[in-house]
């Protein structure tokens, strides 16, 4: 093991000669046959930030959520501040003064925000006097922290950032010392992202120890003091951040160079493949969602779509994706195509060479219990290039997407595997496989990399550039402004179901996105 | 040794199959011999269990039910040396190794229901059946003909509990259908309805009206609070077809009515406080001139209708 | 249709729908808690069973009722074990309940009394009788008054009537399964145990990192589901009847799973969906009713599926999409 | 990657829990003071040791390879028909209408038309439930609870006051004309293996098998069966795919109502000839339990239908030659269902962690 870092200083705050605040021993755990963890060792100094970095499905969150009594150890032993501690149970973490914010929330989604921080933290067996009193107690951390958020709203109302410092909330609201976050910058945006860091750097100041998991090296340069690097189940590398660098650390991550920063040639857009005109949409709780959103995409461009989640991104991808009934218009290859009834749905829109990379992978882009082939003409169904006669042609299914998983780098490369056994890039990866070589006019992206490791990312960035050069239609929405100045050739900007306004990437900024994305305009649009 | 087959009810229908069940083991411990016997659970164990039992040399075969018949007639011809014998059946044409037994419910019907309108003080009489079948209506229809002769002018209250199996085990929906005539003005209620009928049997008496069993006696239920009981003797039929035996007399149908005491009213210490010396006179009288012909009771099987009650 | 009439139709709407209610409240707490369960029936029959059995060795009703619980219990128990314990499909659990349930108890009945798989009639203290309430026209004060019942009834004003004929009167099981609707949504809502209720049901994970045991909670609900089966079995068996019957729950922990969809799994919701199957029912029952009602001569049979027919129109026209429990029907399964 | 070998999983583990239902099935016997190791004797030389015996088992088998495999297609679209009772018992109208329309001169011509009329009476007693599920957002389980009563209302109805031929005083339809009589397995067997006149079995099983067959090419190999599947999982990702749930819903309950409905052209053609009350006799039920047991799968289906044909018909050689109340046998069927089909991890827990232990310290030594 490669170990740089002399854990027992450099971290701020913390006094000479303590012992670390967490010290894991020898853990090791398998599910099954799958080696998740193997003899790994790791030490926290009490006051630091430490991050963890690794491929998708390294580990990381298997030896967190051990950490956290989520799951058993197979063997190892866990030591907080310096005491041998039993974590059999998270209710033996929790009084060990353990937090954990997981990569998928565990919240109650038709509970309250008060509700969902009181869980397992009630004080008597009856409600009435604990959530009064914990609805000060929230009110008081919400300010301190600077962490608004409305205690009677419901969970499954609020967006993903208010979730998370639900999430957050709730490990101080029950005294947390020591602060597990995996992956929690996944879903906010950038100004979410920096608030959050700037709460996690107050509370390291206050004394308090955090482990931060994330795929984002800027994030890891930004805040930690230490990084870890987790490869396979082992743990390969420990460094101090100040003396490493964004390279060093993916290439400790993936064994290779990579290039993390995006390559591609000046765009050079041909005619105009799809035409938007005054598109609106209404949901069900009569708010409108879109308000009147007009622009057009050419062959051979990308347009990114940028904005803080909640904005109309999703709905306009949906019209688009055929998932949502509008008003308005919209133009394919100059014809117009239906917004509601029959001839509106998914499969007119794919018949009309529009694909559709989802912004939800599990919930929409795949069937978590198939199998990577069916997931792979999933929504081609129909397509009688996948059907013999009346049957499916199952063998031709599985042959073709050997190929599609060889030249997606799909791993394991199985076809067989069904999707809920890939780790989130390789799914990721097998609904970018399947849109992308259709080959369409149109491709609709949401969120492409989101969850997702580096390794996969710089890959994933590559084929939506290739479709570009060769000629097609690409419609990027995306919450990551890296992204979307990376990829886009014109950034469209949305705030409240609206376009505030358009910019060509080098001749903007992240600060003059960030206004619009705020609604802040300078006159111009509406 | 003889072979008892129970029709789908089961032999604790609280109706005539533990009426056969109740025979035969009377004959059992009567005569120190042994039968066999099987419920069975599904159609297509009629004619298996007829099969397998003749087979195995079982003699005589009885059984229940009129469901059977039609089966039973065709197995028999494959076994001429095995008597067969059923209860309630009917066949147009009687191989000679069969016995028919039926039984005039109409007529034993017909007398509870001249009891029930001489006891009832409101001119309003119950009957609940278990499902709306033929059979069912044919004893309500006796009944009905025979409060209708004592009291022309009489309301009938008739319902049936349902149209699934659970129709017939009850209770509770007995129960409630009980209160609903008692509410509508009903004072003795007949139900002919199985397990569902130990519901109304039980209203009736905690509701301090009176109440008709049927099949066997049930006045002993709820003693003083049953009037009387239709019976059927089933048990008698089964406990003689095995009396007789291999030598029983087969090749044809036998009528089992009021002449022949298959079917009748139970008179026993729990009810004689409530069957005044008039009312068991004038049912005596009726019964006497139903044997003589001199009246005649309707059966619902002769064209489908009853001349009392609109089912 | 006259008042009295109206009165003594809810009046069985009642005795109708308590057993309904109690088991759709058993169902509820299951169901809340993420355990599917078709075995109400199964557990409401064997309480039947071993109340009136127990009732009837010892004279009294209350050690009946003990026995019927108890007994429902053990049933819920072997729920439990399935379902949490080993991860078993919770629907085939409650299919094989209802079989072992079905047969067990004819078994039983017949070994220990030898009356055709029923339990001898129960008479006097074990059985439970009905509450006069204060002030309510009934026996006692006929017995008192020295005048029949009907009379007195007959001259009191319609609100009197109302209270001794339909609140008063009923057995205490009924006034028991009526408390339990505020007595559940009080504990689903207003206490701790309630709200872990809830939320294991939606989102066990949640509850778990919660620091709250899945387990434990799933099968305290589990529980519950077999004291309230217990006492709706008992009900039947010692307060409607006399005694046990076979197969004498008829269907009605199917009725009760109906009537706890169509509640949304919502205690009030399931006392009005139960007073309404109860309402369907007991007025099927009234052909007097039905004749006066409707112009012709409906047969029988349409008279009886009524019921069935109109809850579907009620469901179809004014009742929305019922969303279950989102964890429901799974079992709790962290690593495979 | 699995822990266990497949041959584990699908016969070892269901095994096991088998021969624990039959343990606890032979101390019930026992509490009745019966011989259980005679009673499994009987039951198994009667249902499995003799063309009989699988005359009759494969008779019943038949009745729930059809509802189960009714219950299974629907669940495959994560809709839960409980309305297999009531949709058997209107295919059981449906095959008595079609029976007694025509004199039917051949029963290679009957039965074609009598299951189209079984699977079309199936099918509308299921269109109701669909529509309501789809269209109005109505529960599937309630109103198919429901439409099982209405169904034995329906048919009490047309068998008493409609189908009953005057003179008959029995609530069951005329017989149907000979033409109609299906081949029974005597007829059909003959010369190779000698099943006696009487057995039920029927035709109707190979239509059985063919339907497995239909139903699994329909669910895994047909455009239809890949939608009603992902729809089944996901409605969110159905609807991306622009897959139309109104559509599979209908089509899924549709398909699931004709195949219950079918299981008539066993009882009501084959077996009885004529039309009587409650000839379902709760088999639309036990097809929840084994399709839950195989798992929806069609060969499961077959198994765990033959399974609890073996149940029926041992029971039956139970109860003729035992003395054994009928209720032992249903006291069977629940520890059968309960132990292979809810209790089932119960066994595969402990076998499982010995293969893994196996796997293991194959690993160490191959190192
Ligand atoms: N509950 C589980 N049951 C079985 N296998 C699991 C489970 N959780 C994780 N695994 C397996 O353990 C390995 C490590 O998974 P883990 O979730 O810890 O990865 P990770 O590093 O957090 O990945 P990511 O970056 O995608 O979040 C993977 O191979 C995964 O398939
Ligand atoms: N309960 C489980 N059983 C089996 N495998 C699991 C389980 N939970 C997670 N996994 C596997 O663990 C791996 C990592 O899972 P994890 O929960 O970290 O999410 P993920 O796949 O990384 O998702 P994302 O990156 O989109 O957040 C995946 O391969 C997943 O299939
Ligand atoms: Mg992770
Ligand atoms: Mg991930």
């Amino acid at each position: 093991m490669k170990d740089l870092a002399d854990n027992s200083a450099g971290a701020a705050g913390a006094a000479p000669g303590s012992p670390p605040a967490i010290e894991l021993r020898g853990i090791s755990k398998a599910f099954g046959p799958v080696q998740a963890n193997k003899d790994i060792s790791l030490s926290v100094a009490k006051g630091a930030i430490h991050g963890i970095i690794g491929e998708n499905g390294a580990g990381k969150s298997t030896l967190m959520s051990i950490l956290y009594g989520f799951y058993k150890a197979d063997r190892g032993e866990i030591l907080i501040n310096g005491q041998p501690t039993e974590i059999p149970d998270s209710q033996a973490a929790i009084a060990a003064g353990i937090g954990m914010v997981f990569q998928h929330f565990k919240l109650v989604e038709n509970f309250t925000v008060l509700e969902n921080v009181v869980l397992g933290a009630e004080e008597g067996a009856l409600l009435a006097t604990t959530m009064s009193n914990a609805r000060k107690h929230l009110t008081e951390i919400a300010e301190e922290y600077e962490m608004n958020v409305d205690p009677d709203a419901v969970i499954e109302e609020i967006g993903v950032g208010q979730q998370q410092r639900v999430e957050i909330l709730k490990s101080l609201y029950r005294n947390a010392e020591i602060l597990i976050l995996d992956e929690p910058t996944g879903v906010l945006t950038p100004a979410e992202a920096d608030h959050l860091f700037r709460i996690l750097r107050g509370l390291r100041d206050e004394g308090k120890t955090i482990i931060l998991i994330t795929h984002k090296l800027r994030e890891i340069m930004d805040v930690t003091d230490t990084v870890s690097v987790m490869r396979r189940g082992e743990m390969t590398a420990t460094v101090k951040t100040a003396e490493t660098s964004p390279e060093e650390l993916a290439e400790l991550m993936v064994g290779r160079k990579v290039l993390l920063r995006v390559d591609k040639k000046p765009a050079q857009p041909g005619a105009t493949i799809v035409k938007v005109e005054n598109l609106r949409v209404v949901d069900e709780d009569k708010v409108e969602r879109l308000k009147g959103v007009s622009f057009e995409v050419r062959a051979g461009e990308i347009l990114g779509i940028a904005g803080v989640a909640g904005n109309g991104q999703s709905e306009l991808l949906n019209v688009l994706g055929g998932i949502t009934a509008a008003t308005g218009s919209i133009q394919i290859n100059g014809n117009e195509i239906d917004l509601t009834g029959k001839h509106s749905d998914g499969r007119s829109r794919r018949e009309r060479s529009i694909a559709h990379v989802p912004e939800d992978r599990q919930r929409a882009g795949l069937i978590m219990d198939f199998t990577a082939w069916e997931n792979i003409v999933f929504g081609y169904q129909w397509d009688p290039a996948y059907s013999s006669g009346w049957l499916m042609d199952n063998a031709g299914i599985r042959a073709e997407t050997e190929g599609k998983m060889e030249r997606f780098d799909v791993r394991p490369p199985h076809p067989q595997l069904a999707a809920k056994n890939f780790s989130g890039g390789n799914q990721q990866k097998i609904v970018l496989a399947r849109e992308i070589e259709r080959n369409p006019d149109l491709l609709l992206v949401g969120q492409p990399t989101r969850g997702v490791d580096i390794g996969a990312i710089e890959f994933i960035h590559q084929r939506i550039i290739e479709l570009r050069d060769a000629g097609k239609a690409i419609l990027l929405v995306s919450v990551e402004l890296d992204e979307i100045m990376g990829l886009s050739d014109r950034i469209a900007v949305m705030f409240d179901g609206r376009i505030m306004g358009e910019r060509l990437p080098a001749e903007t900024n992240e600060g003059e996105l960030g206004l619009l994305m705020a609604g802040v305009t300078n006159g111009e649009n509406s | 040794e003889p072979a008892l087959i129970y029709d789908l009810g089961g032999k604790f229908d609280k109706s005539f199959n533990e009426a056969a069940f109740n025979g035969a083991e009377r004959w059992a411990k009567d005569t120190g011999g042994s039968y066999r016997e099987i419920e069975i659970q599904s159609e297509a164990q009629r004619e298996q269990a007829l099969r397998r039992f003749a087979e195995a040399g079982f003699n005589p075969v009885v059984t229940t039910g009129f469901a059977i018949a039609e089966i039973m007639g065709e197995v028999a011809k494959d076994y001429p040396d095995t008597k067969f014998v059923n209860v309630d059946g009917f066949l147009p044409e009687i191989p000679d190794n069969v016995l028919l037994i039926s039984f005039q419910e109409h007529q034993g019907s017909y007398l509870v229901g001249m009891l029930a309108a001489m006891a009832s003080e409101s001119d309003t009489v119950g009957f609940i059946g278990g499902m709306d079948i033929p059979l069912i209506r044919h004893f309500g229809c006796g009944y009905a003909q025979g409060v209708k002769s004592v009291k022309p002018d009489a309301k009938i209250i008739a319902n049936m509990t349902g149209t699934t199996p659970a129709a017939w085990n009850d209770p509770v929906k007995g129960s409630e259908l009980a209160k609903a005539q008692i509410s509508q003005g009903a004072d003795v209620i007949y139900a002919a309805a199985g397990g569902t009928g130990v519901g109304v049997l039980q209203t009736a008496a905690d509701e301090n009206i009176l109440s008709i069993g049927v099949d066997s006696n049930q006045n002993h239920l709820h003693p003083g609070k049953v009037l009387t009981s239709m019976l059927k003797r089933v048990d008698v039929a089964v406990y003689d077809a095995m009396t007789a035996g291999p030598d029983i007399e087969t090749g044809k149908s036998m009528t089992l009515g009021l002449a022949e005491d298959g079917v009748g009213y139970a008179v026993d210490e729990n009810n004689a406080e409530l069957l005044s010396d008039d009312m068991k006179a004038a049912v005596e009288d009726a019964k006497a001139k139903i044997i003589a012909g001199e009246i005649s009771v309707v059966s619902y099987y002769e064209n489908s209708s009853c001349p009392a009650y609109d089912f | 249709m006259d008042f009295s009439t109206l009165i003594q139709i809810l009046d069985s709407t009642l005795r109708l729908a308590t057993p309904l209610l109690l088991a759709c409240l058993a169902g509820l707490f299951s169901e809340r808690s993420g355990i599917f369960d078709i075995g109400l029936e199964a557990k409401m029959l064997i309480a039947a069973f071993f109340s009136a059995a127990f009732a009837y060795s010892t004279g009294s009703v209350w050690l009946g009722l003990l026995a019927g619980i108890a007994a429902s219990m053990v049933f819920a128990a072997i729920h439990g074990l399935a379902s949490i314990t080993f991860r078993g499909n919770q629907l085939i659990s409650g299919v094989a309940l209802n079989f072992l349930a079905s047969g067990m108890t004819v078994l039983i009945a017949q070994n220990w009394f030898q009356q055709g798989g029923r339990t001898p009639s129960l008479i006097g203290g074990a059985r439970f009788e009905g509450i006069e309430l204060p002030f309510a026209i009934g026996p006692n004060e006929a017995a008192e008054t020295g005048r029949p019942l009907s009379e007195l009834l007959s001259e009191a004003g319609p609100l009197q009537l109302l209270y001794s004929e339909l609140i008063s009167g009923h057995s205490i099981l009924v006034y028991v399964a009526l408390a339990a609707v505020p007595a559940t949504w009080w504990i689903l809502y207003r206490t701790r145990f309630g709200l872990r209720l809830r939320a294991v049901g939606e989102n066990p994970a949640a509850v778990d990192t919660a620091g709250v045991s899945v387990i434990g909670l799933r099968y305290a609900a589990v529980v519950i589901a077999g004291l309230l089966c217990g006492i709706a079995g008992a009900y039947l068996a010692t307060g409607l009847q006399a005694g046990f019957v076979k197969d004498m729950t008829a269907g009605r922990g199917y009725i009760a799973l109906a009537a706890l969809i169509f509640a949304k799994w919502r205690p009030w919701y399931a006392l009005g969906a139960c007073l309404l199957f109860g309402a369907l029912q007991a007025l099927a029952l009234r052909t007097d009713v039905a004749e006066a009602i409707f112009p012709f001569k409906m047969p029988v049979q349409l008279l009886d599926s009524l019921p069935y027919i109109l809850t579907v129109v009620i469901l179809a026209g004014f009742v929305g999409k019922a969303i279950p429990p989102r964890a429901g029907g799974q079992p709790y399964v962290k690593e495979r | 990657m699995e822990v266990m070998p497949k041959w584990a999983d699908v016969v070892l583990v269901p095994l096991i829990s088998l021969v624990l239902a039959m343990i606890i099935s032979a101390l019930v016997i026992l509490g009745i003071g019966e011989d259980p190791w005679a009673a499994l004797k009987l039951m198994v030389q009667g249902a499995l040791g003799s063309p009989y015996g699988w005359g009759y088992t494969l008779y019943y088998a038949t009745n729930f390879i059809f509802t189960g495999l009714a219950v299974s297609v629907a669940f495959h679209a994560a809709m839960f028909n409980i309305g297999g009772e009531g949709q058997a018992t209107l295919g059981g109208l449906g095959v008595a209408l079609v029976c007694l329309a025509l004199p039917w001169p051949h029963w290679a011509l009957a039965l074609p038309a009598a299951t189209l009329g079984a699977a079309l009476f199936g099918a509308a007693w299921a269109a109701i439930p669909a529509y309501l599920a789809a269209k109005r957002g109505s529960h599937i389980v309630i109103t198919t609870i429901m439409f099982n009563f209405i169904g034995a209302a329906v048919l009490n109805y047309m068998l008493v006051n409609v189908l009953r031929p005057p003179s008959s005083m029995d609530p069951a339809s005329a017989k149907f004309p000979d033409g109609t009589a299906l081949p029974s397995f005597h007829d059909m067997f003959s010369p190779i293996i000698a099943f006696p006149k009487s057995v039920p079995a029927n035709i109707s099983f190979l239509i059985a098998l063919v339907a497995c067959l239909v139903v699994w090419l329909l669910i895994w190999r047909t455009r239809f069966g890949f939608e009603l599947r992902a729809f089944g999982k996901s409605e969110s990702a159905a609807v991306y795919a622009g897959i139309s749930p109104t559509k599979i819903i209908m089509g899924s309950m549709l398909i699931s109502g004709a195949l219950a409905g079918m299981m008539a052209i066993n009882t009501v053609q084959g077996e009885a000839g004529r039309l009587v009350l409650n000839s379902v006799e709760g088999a639309g039920f036990i097809g929840i339990a084994v399709a839950l047991m195989g798992r929806s799968h069609p060969a499961g289906v077959l198994i765990a239908a033959i399974l609890f044909g073996f149940l029926y018909q041992g029971g039956a050689e139970l109860a003729l030659w035992m003395s054994i109340p009928r209720e032992l046998v249903v006291v069977i069927q629940g520890l059968v269902i309960l132990f292979t089909g809810a209790l089932d991890n119960m066994v595969r827990m402990p076998i499982e962690r010995v293969f893994l232990w196996r796997r293991r310290s194959r690993q160490a030594a191959g190192e």
